[in-house]
């Protein structure tokens, strides 16, 4: 089981780098954050991997709390390609 | 012990009151106080795990020389800082949180000055870090601004440099408890990660302390904090990070490892020299002032670099003398601020016959730092000269000692354009009283350590004797 | 072995997902890749963890997959009025019904946190 | 003696309170002190008399070599008498003197005056160095406070500050020397350094301790070429002039040669030194003197004259030269003070010293004339006067010694010089017509003419009944220097003698000098480039350069910009890692390789582009997003090496980090123009290559050294018999470093506070709102309360499973975010119920008290307690440790909230 | 993977180092938070990590077996949340600068450096 | 009865229709050229409550090639990004059917 998910990892690697890539390049802001959505579902997918070859499923709560807390970074960022803030109603 | 656990849980509370305040500051002198017969008494041994695992896993507080010493200096300047900011911290610099800064920079220091751990040094570091910028920052004027943002980039690059020295120490030892550490690393010759280690630590700690040429972001930093604050900066901040460099240097290295000795003494020549000639030609009495902070730890860092114990003796001796008489110049900058409105050097004068006693609990002080005896800072340059004429660095002597020329000439006038001159045009106002009693607490200590040196030098001999233990 | 093959599955449509930021001509049909076949790769990649752990952590993964499901298209709605909004370049459109709102600024006056940077 | 000096001090702060009560007799009662002791010291004469040593040691501060050792020699004694007696009749006269200044100005001064006193006694009493140099700087300062007294004239201070400047580095120089002298003989003891002369010179110390003891000694006594700050020393008060700077102080360094004249004779160039030394000093003095407009500073020029002399003496080897000394110490003592009393007299008198308009005064200060001329008389050598008899004994020591006849010359055109001097600050004010009429606004006085008169007479009688002087004071004092009795025969007439003739050349010159002294004067006057190559001029150069230097310097150094700052200090770190490295010699130690995992290393490759993209982007958003991009690849990396935890917390601190930073990136521009020029990058690029490489090879070595963890295998088999956590990382932060994590979570809870201050004052004003997106918006409750839950479950397992406070407050801080995204900041606060800084202080306390029960359980502070359930009840287990946990999750909670909403209202704007 | 980590740890230090050595106050802050991830993976190279379990006592057991150095984890976690305490204080510092004197140039912080004028009275320390 | 067979038909729909997506996406993605129509258009909305919208401005995000930009401030239209907007009649009409239909039902 090791053996196999040791290379599930090297495609999952590969989007990474595409992923980073689109977040380096850009060239919009709005193609940044796309990617770093992106990177979180990457993100994900790793710690689901880990938790296999390791054997402990405790890498399925960071699995849960990346998918929290990345929605909230990824409202910030739409919030600050609008402009708009929660200053005073 | 038990003294120093409840004022370490007081210290903690966010009261903004001024009464809780004082009232934290007496507990803690008085903590402090019973905790330094302890060390003398027992000897270094005095030691609280917290939580109460065994000495080198858990994290504890050790009543060791000359830590224990240092933090009632401390807390004699805190609790006369708190006399003096009854006047001169106001309602809205209290509301601003003043005084839990205050006690969470008190805290910081203590907890360095008396930690048993590596790491937890460094957490203390960065507590003083926030603390200070939390008091920088307390006016919000635009200067002060300028000033924190250069204050919070230099704590940070310095802390980095502490963090990546205690990475690399515990790569190499697996451990973090400064007793084990100096039993492991006096064992064994230095390696390149150890090497690179101690230079990181005394790197990150010299910008800590402000030795040049890694002060340059210091001197400015006494101009934008609140008077009482920047005392306290001056008395217990830059100590702190010496106090840290002591220990690393004497302690956790040892006195042996003499690998950082030529650059010590360089840095140390340096800093005296330049700093006392820069303090010549400020008007602004803070930066005046704020140069010599530095050029004293020169002093120390010239103690310590001669890598003998008569060297760490007289840095110990240097740093109790110069916490108490540095906090104690910034408050006498604060009260003749309060008297005649400015802080230039220009704009002062008369003080010596509006307020006559002030005049005298300010003379203390600078005659001290000046290096006059008997006050104390005679007997402290005179140990690090003697340290230097005795390690065989007679260089190093002669620079401290004309940087001690270059300080009396800094120092006279001073005296002679805030003291003597005559302010044209202006009536200077009345120092208040709590203003003249927290200067004299502090006045009292220097004369008593001036008067009566033995008390203080055997503690900085028991200290260095300390230090020199710890890795055996 | 059914855990393995979801497993691999997740992993090439997160590739997938990833080639598409990649080769999509703009952002908000790039987002179409990231969101669709990023939330199919990661929810079958966890459920395949999650078989081969024999069940181990179901609650944690459930959740992720869960959160994942309701958070993504709600981020995709954010992501993409702003990045309409913030005046991304939009290759080959060939209908916009928003082309009347006040928001979105000239695509040739580029905003300063949006446009091409 | 000790007591002597305690009671001197104790005198001198308390005597002078007087001044405040009493009006015009207050300098007799101050005069008290001094008298009594002088009368005290007379008591010991006859122990002095018969060569006797008194020493008197109480330790002090043994470990600094301190111990209050006083020795009483004749030369000593000769000292206290002089101090004593002068200090009375010195108060006595300020008492007169100062009559028109405020009563707490007179008591201050009289209180400076007695402190010098006390000061002056303990120096030449002392024999341990380091008391003679707390005593001998005290000197200095209270000289400067004196000079400096009349501290509203600009002119005073100045005075002041150059005497100060140039004694107090003669004090310096003198730590310096018995620093040296400690270092080679292990001794701090005066009376020892004659006993170590072969010993000291042979040192390599030799040479610096011989030119320090110089430099302190002609500092103080005013020798070229650090003269130049007694003439205008003369600012102070009269009284505090003819104390200080004529009789007493100033004598300092004459007294400091004389003690170390073994040493000094020992070299071959000592000698010589003092005597080229005295010889300019002497011809720049008479040279001055009569170029000098004042009363006052004619006397002080003929004052520095003597001083000459008397290093001239000690310079010179033989008894006599010795004898001579202590006799012209004692003249010059007794008839300048008298002068300086007379002059401050007619200044008082008349409101001004100028000579050439002074005359006629002796109808109107007839007291005063009377004792200028005895102690002129005296000065001029003019038998029967003390003067007369210590001038014999000057050219006798000249034509002993063995030198050639340049000092001599010099001494005899020196003492015409005096003699013109004397005759001139006599004629002139009192007995010649005035050019225009003086007016006397403030007649003598009793208190102002006695002391004058008094040592005028004493310089008469001492020569005339020499006896008991030479007997008690001269004879001891001579032997006390010169290391063996010597016969003194102090007397009037001693037949037809060489000295006597040359005492006639003297005379005669020093008349033809008073005949055409307003031509020589005036001729003098104009030469002004006498006073071009003053050194006063050159030293307020040297010290106007050295403030410009410094202001360069400063300039140079703090030039304000931050970048320097930087580059200094990393280049300075660099430096110091490259130093040590090469000072401590050590070879690298490589690591076993290990297997390269691909997947691994390309995720860390990737941490590694994000660093650099963060380095190419031209633009704060994408520095930004690549910096992230950094710490997604640490976070992954962190989670494949078996750290969950880790992972968790740099995940949820990523997301934080983007709400919180966007929220600024609204309120600054985006564009980060180039700020560096090329050749700057190029720099501060091999700067960071330098740093980089310096890391990597400590961290190679490092790893090469093997990864001992003793306390880490500890905690793993502690953590859950003694921790009762699974989760060894979170038992490790809550119970083994729970003080770290109780330090951390204050510097968390100082952030809010910091945070608070600086983005909680300022009101913003309501803007129109755009709405957000509608889906979210109606989202955001059920989410936030996903995430709490969420957050309260973190929270709860960490113990065992990854999580615990940090992230549980990071967490529910997130779900506050959303919220303040979706709806508003102001919703979120009202959600809040609390401000977020009450959440910080009350999680504070909560994490400081759950320290406390295991306190008063006896343990130490944070020792944690805990609750197991009976077997077989369906309870988890409870601990101190989740309430510490707790107050983590609040004071997280609080602290990310206050900067989240500040923040985003702050990007807003 | 030891050194390959070393050299990452030490790269993304180097690079934080020379964005620190910007001008521009936002791009030393960026700098500021690199540094402080460099410096915790540089501390997690100082662990020892040649197990990939991660430091939870598995049910069942009394200690930890193999796994990874949980002392530097917790290390690391404490320097993540100091080090993002710190970023954000600066970033709030930057604002109110930002705010205050409209310049995110470093050579500006200059006000802090002048000596106050002594003829303009600064308002009281009350 | 009906609800909960709606809230099942709709999940069910839901997940079918990501699936679909998900190899939609995976098809235009791989091709070995990009041809993709994209278009923004707007999508009369019938349902009424608020959560209703919502979820609806949900699923559509979710199925193939769309995703929704925006809600109009009366809630009567969603605005939709559509990757092939060659016929948007159709996919509107299906979004229609499929969801729709199943909130209505819901919302009653
Ligand atoms: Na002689
Ligand atoms: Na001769």
């Amino acid at each position: 089981m090791t053996g196999i998910v040791d290379w599930l990892e090297l495609p999952l690697v590969a989007a990474l780098a595409l992923a980073g890539w689109r977040m380096v390049r850009g060239p919009s802001a709005a193609d940044r954050f796309v990617a770093f959505d992106m990177l979180t579902a990457v993100a994900v997918g790793f710690a689901a991997l880990t938790a296999v070859s390791t054997g402990r499923a405790a890498f399925l709560d960071v699995a849960l709390g990346l998918a929290l807390v990345n929605f909230v970074a990824t409202a910030a960022f739409a919030l600050f390609l609008e402009r708009n803030d929660g200053a005073g109603e | 012990m038990l003294g120093a656990g409840v004022a370490a849980l007081l210290r903690r509370r966010a009261g903004v009151a001024e009464a809780v305040s004082l009232v934290v500051h007496g507990i803690v002198l008085v903590g402090a106080m019973m905790l330094l017969g302890r060390a003398t008494q027992d000897g270094p041994l005095a030691l609280t795990v917290f939580g109460g695992w065994p000495a080198a896993i858990g994290v504890g507080f050790s009543a060791r020389l000359p830590g224990a010493g240092l933090v009632l200096v401390s807390a004699l300047i805190a609790f006369a800082g708190a006399v003096f900011g009854h006047a001169a911290i106001g309602p809205r610099r209290r509301r601003a949180g003043y005084d839990a800064l205050m006690l969470a920079l008190l805290a910081a220091v203590n907890g360095a000055f008396l930690t048993t751990d590596l790491f937890n040094l460094y957490v203390w570091f960065e507590l003083a870090l926030l603390a200070a910028l939390g008091l920088v920052t307390l006016d919000r004027r635009q200067a002060q601004i300028g000033g924190a943002i250069r204050y919070a980039a230099f704590g940070m690059l310095g802390a980095t440099a502490i963090l990546a020295g205690i990475a690399l120490i515990y790569g190499v030892t697996g451990t973090l408890d400064l007793v084990t550490l100096a039993r492991v690393l006096g064992d064994e010759g230095p390696s390149v990660a150890t090497a690179t280690a101690a230079a990181l630590l005394v790197g990150g700690l010299a910008l800590k302390s402000g030795l040049v040429p890694f002060h340059v972001w210091l001197p400015s930093s006494y101009a934008a904090a609140p008077l009482p604050a920047a005392a306290v900066f001056a008395g217990l901040l830059t100590k702190m990070g010496f106090y840290a460099l002591l220990v690393v240097v004497a302690g956790v290295f040892g006195l042996g490892a003499t690998f950082l000795t030529p650059a010590l003494r360089v840095i140390a020549a340096a800093t005296m020299l330049l700093c006392a000639l820069s303090a010549l030609a400020q008007t602004d009495m803070r930066r005046l002032i704020g140069y010599h902070v530095v050029a004293q730890v020169g002093y120390m860092a010239a103690g310590l670099s001669m890598a003998t114990p008569a060297g760490v003796d007289a840095a110990v001796f240097y740093m109790v003398h110069s916490m108490i008489v540095q906090a104690n110049l910034f408050f006498g900058l604060g009260a003749i601020h309060r008297a005649t409105g400015s802080w230039n050097l220009r704009g002062t004068g008369g003080m010596i016959r509006s307020n006559p006693l002030f005049a005298f609990l300010f003379a203390v002080p600078m005659l001290s730092l000046a290096g006059i005896p008997p006050l104390s800072g005679f007997w402290a340059k005179l140990l690090v000269v003697r340290a230097a004429f005795a390690g065989g660095a007679a260089w190093l002597a002669v620079a401290a000692l004309v940087a001690a020329l270059l300080t009396i000439v800094s120092v006279a006038s001073l005296w002679s354009e805030a003291c003597w001159k005559s302010l044209k045009g202006r009536r200077v106002r009345r120092v208040p009283w709590s203003m003249l009693a927290g200067m004299a607490i502090l006045s009292g200590a220097t004369l008593a350590i001036g008067l009566l040196p033995e008390r203080v030098a055997i503690v900085a001999k028991l200290s260095a004797a300390a230090l020199a233990r710890m890795g055996s | 072995m059914i855990a393995t093959l979801l497993m691999a599955l997740g992993v090439l449509f997160l590739l997938i997902a990833a080639i598409g930021v990649i080769r999509l001509p703009d952002a908000l049909q790039r987002m179409h890749s990231a969101t669709k076949a990023g939330t199919l790769g990661t929810a079958l990649t966890v459920a395949g963890a999650v078989l081969a752990l024999r069940g181990e952590g179901v609650g944690s993964g459930a959740l992720a997959v869960l959160f994942l499901l309701v958070t993504l298209p709600i981020g995709a709605q954010l992501l993409g009025r702003a990045a309409y909004r913030s005046g991304t370049t939009l290759k080959g459109i060939e209908q916009d019904a928003l082309a009347d709102d006040q928001e979105r600024p000239g695509t040739s006056s580029v905003d300063r946190a949006g446009g091409d940077i | 003696m000790f007591v002597l000096l305690l009671v001197a001090l104790l005198g001198s702060c308390i005597v002078p309170l007087s001044a405040r009560y009493v009006g015009k007799g207050a300098g007799f009662i101050v005069a008290l002190l001094p008298f009594g002791l002088a009368a005290a010291f007379v008591a010991y004469a006859p122990v002095v008399e018969r060569g006797w040593v008194r020493g008197e040691g109480i330790a002090w501060a043994p470990s600094l070599g301190l111990d209050l050792t006083l020795r009483l020699d004749g030369f000593s004694f000769l000292f206290c008498l002089l101090i004593t007696g002068i200090g009375g009749l010195v108060a006595v006269y300020a008492g007169g003197y100062l009559t028109d200044k405020p009563r707490a100005e007179r008591s201050r001064f009289f209180t400076l005056i007695l402190l010098f006193m006390t000061a002056m006694l303990g120096t030449v009493l002392a024999d341990n160095m380091l008391l003679l140099i707390v005593f001998w700087e005290a000197t200095s300062i209270l000289s400067f406070l004196l000079i400096g007294f009349d501290s509203r004239s600009a002119r005073s201070r100045r005075a002041a500050i150059m005497a100060l400047q140039v004694t107090a580095g003669g004090g310096l120089a003198l730590v310096a020397a018995a620093a040296m002298i400690a270092q080679v003989t292990g001794n701090w003891s005066l009376a020892a350094v004659a006993g170590n002369a072969p010993q000291i010179v042979a040192s390599p110390y030799g040479v610096p301790i011989i030119l320090c003891v110089m430099i302190a000694a002609f500092t103080k006594s005013a020798q070229f070429p650090f003269h130049f700050w007694l003439p205008n020393a003369m600012q102070a008060p009269t009284p505090a002039s003819a104390f200080l700077h004529s009789a007493t102080m100033v004598k300092l360094g004459i007294y400091l040669l004389a003690r170390f004249e073994p040493v000094i004779a020992a070299t071959w160039w000592g000698r010589t030194t003092l005597i080229t030394v005295a010889c300019v000093t002497m011809a720049v003095a008479s040279v001055q003197a009569l170029r000098a407009e004042s009363f006052k500073s004619a006397l002080a020029y003929s004052t520095m004259a003597s001083l000459g002399i008397l290093v001239l003496l000690v310079g010179l080897d033989g008894p006599a030269a010795t004898v001579a000394m202590i006799g012209f110490l004692l003249a010059h003592a007794i008839y300048k003070a008298a002068l300086f009393f007379c002059a401050g007299s007619v200044l008082h008198a008349t409101g001004t010293g100028t000579l050439r308009s002074l005359g006629g005064l002796a109808r109107k200060l007839p007291m005063t004339a009377i004792a200028c001329t005895g102690a002129s008389l005296s000065m001029a050598g003019i038998p029967p006067f003390l003067g007369f008899i210590s001038k014999e004994f000057l050219f006798e020591a000249q034509l002993e010694s063995s030198w050639e006849l340049i000092p001599l010359a010099i001494a005899v055109l020196v003492n015409a010089v005096m003699v013109g001097v004397a005759g001139v600050v006599t004629l002139r004010p009192f007995f010649l017509k005035p050019v225009k009429p003086v007016k006397v606004e403030h007649p003598e006085s009793v208190s102002l003419f006695m002391p004058p008169l008094l040592l005028a007479l004493a310089g008469l009688t001492i020569s005339l009944d020499p006896d008991w002087i030479t007997r008690v004071a001269i004879r001891p004092a001579v032997a006390a220097v010169y290391g063996r009795a010597v016969p003194v025969d102090v007397s009037v007439w001693h037949g037809w003698t060489p000295m006597l003739g040359l005492s006639l050349i003297v005379v005669a010159i020093g008349a033809a000098i008073v005949r055409w002294w307003r031509s020589i004067h005036a001729f003098l006057r104009d030469a002004y480039l006498i006073e071009e190559i003053g050194l006063e001029r050159l030293w307020e150069t040297t010290v106007r350069g050295l403030l410009r230097v410094s202001a360069a310097v400063t300039g140079w150094v703090e030039h304000g910009d931050l970048r320097r700052y930087v580059v200094t200090t990393a280049v300075a770190l660099v430096a110091l890692v490259l130093w040590s490295l090469a000072v401590a010699g050590a070879a690298i130690r490589w690591p076993v390789v290990d297997a390269l995992r691909p997947a691994e290393a390309l995720v860390a490759l990737i941490g590694v582009g994000g660093a650099v993209a963060a380095v190419r982007a031209r633009n704060l958003l994408t520095t930004m997003v690549a910096v992230g991009i950094t710490g997604f690849a640490v976070a992954i990396t962190f989670m494949v090496n078996g750290a969950p935890d880790l992972a968790i917390t740099q995940f949820t601190v990523e997301a934080l980090l983007v709400v919180l930073l966007t929220a600024l990136l609204l309120a600054v521009p985006l564009d980060a123009a180039r700020s560096r020029r090329p050749r700057q990058r190029a720099g501060d690029a091999a700067i960071a290559t330098a740093f980089a490489a310096v890391m990597f090879v400590a961290m190679v070595d490092m790893t090469g050294a093997g990864h001992p963890t003793p306390a880490a295998d500890w905690f793993g088999r502690m953590s859950y018999v003694a921790g009762k956590g699974l989760n060894v990382v979170n038992v490790i932060l809550v119970d083994f470093r729970g003080f770290d994590t109780l330090g951390e979570t204050t510097v968390i809870a100082v952030a809010a506070l910091l945070g608070a201050s600086l983005l909680g004052a300022r009101k913003t004003e309501p803007q129109p709102r755009r709405a957000v997106h509608y889906s979210f918006a109606a989202a955001s409750g059920p989410l936030f309360w996903l995430l709490i839950v969420a957050s309260v479950l973190i929270l709860w397992r960490g113990h065992d499973q990854p999580g615990g406070g940090f992230v549980g407050g990071l967490v529910a801080a997130l779900a506050f975010a959303v919220f303040a995204l979706a709806r508003g900041v102001r919703s979120a606060e009202t959600r809040l119920r609390a401000r977020p800084t009450t959440l910080v202080a009350i999680g504070l306390l909560l994490a400081v008290l759950s320290g406390l029960p295991g306190m008063i359980a006896g343990g130490p502070f944070l020792s944690q307690l805990w609750w197991e359930p009976p077997a077989g009840v369906p309870l988890p287990k409870l601990g101190t440790t989740i309430a510490f946990d707790l107050g983590v999750f609040l004071v997280v909670l609080g602290a990310v909230l206050t900067f989240l909403f500040g923040l985003r209202r702050e990007g807003a704007r | 993977m030891t050194i390959l980590y070393a050299f990452c740890a030490a790269a993304i230090m180097g690079a934080a180092l020379y964005m620190i050595l910007s001008r521009n106050l936002v791009r030393i802050l960026l700098g500021l938070a690199l540094l402080s991830t460099g410096v915790n993976v540089m501390l997690f190279v100082a662990g020892d990590f040649g197990s990939r379990q991660p430091p939870l006592i598995r049910a069942g057991e009394k200690a930890l077996g193999e796994a990874a150095d949980p002392l530097a984890q917790a290390l690391i976690l404490t320097a993540i949340v100091i080090g993002f305490a710190l970023t954000v204080v600066l970033a709030t510092i930057v604002v109110t600068g930002w705010r205050s004197s409209g310049s995110l140039d470093a050579r500006d912080l200059d006000a802090a450096e002048q000596p106050d004028d002594p003829e303009i009275r600064e308002p009281h320390a009350d | 009865m009906r609800k909960p067979l709606a809230l099942v038909a709709l999940l069910a729909s839901f997940v079918a229709d990501l699936l679909l997506s998900s190899f939609a996406v995976a098809r235009v993605v791989l091709a070995p050229t990009i041809r993709t129509h994209p278009a923004i258009v707007a999508m009369p909305v019938e349902v009424r409550t608020p959560w209703a919208v919502a979820l609806l401005a949900c699923f559509t995000s979710l199925t193939p090639g769309s995703t929704c930009l925006h809600v109009s401030d009366d809630r009567k239209r969603l605005y939709l990004h559509l990757l092939d907007g060659r016929n948007p009649e159709a996919s509107i009409a299906k979004f229609r059917r499929v969801y729709e239909r199943h909130l209505l039902e819901l919302e009653r």
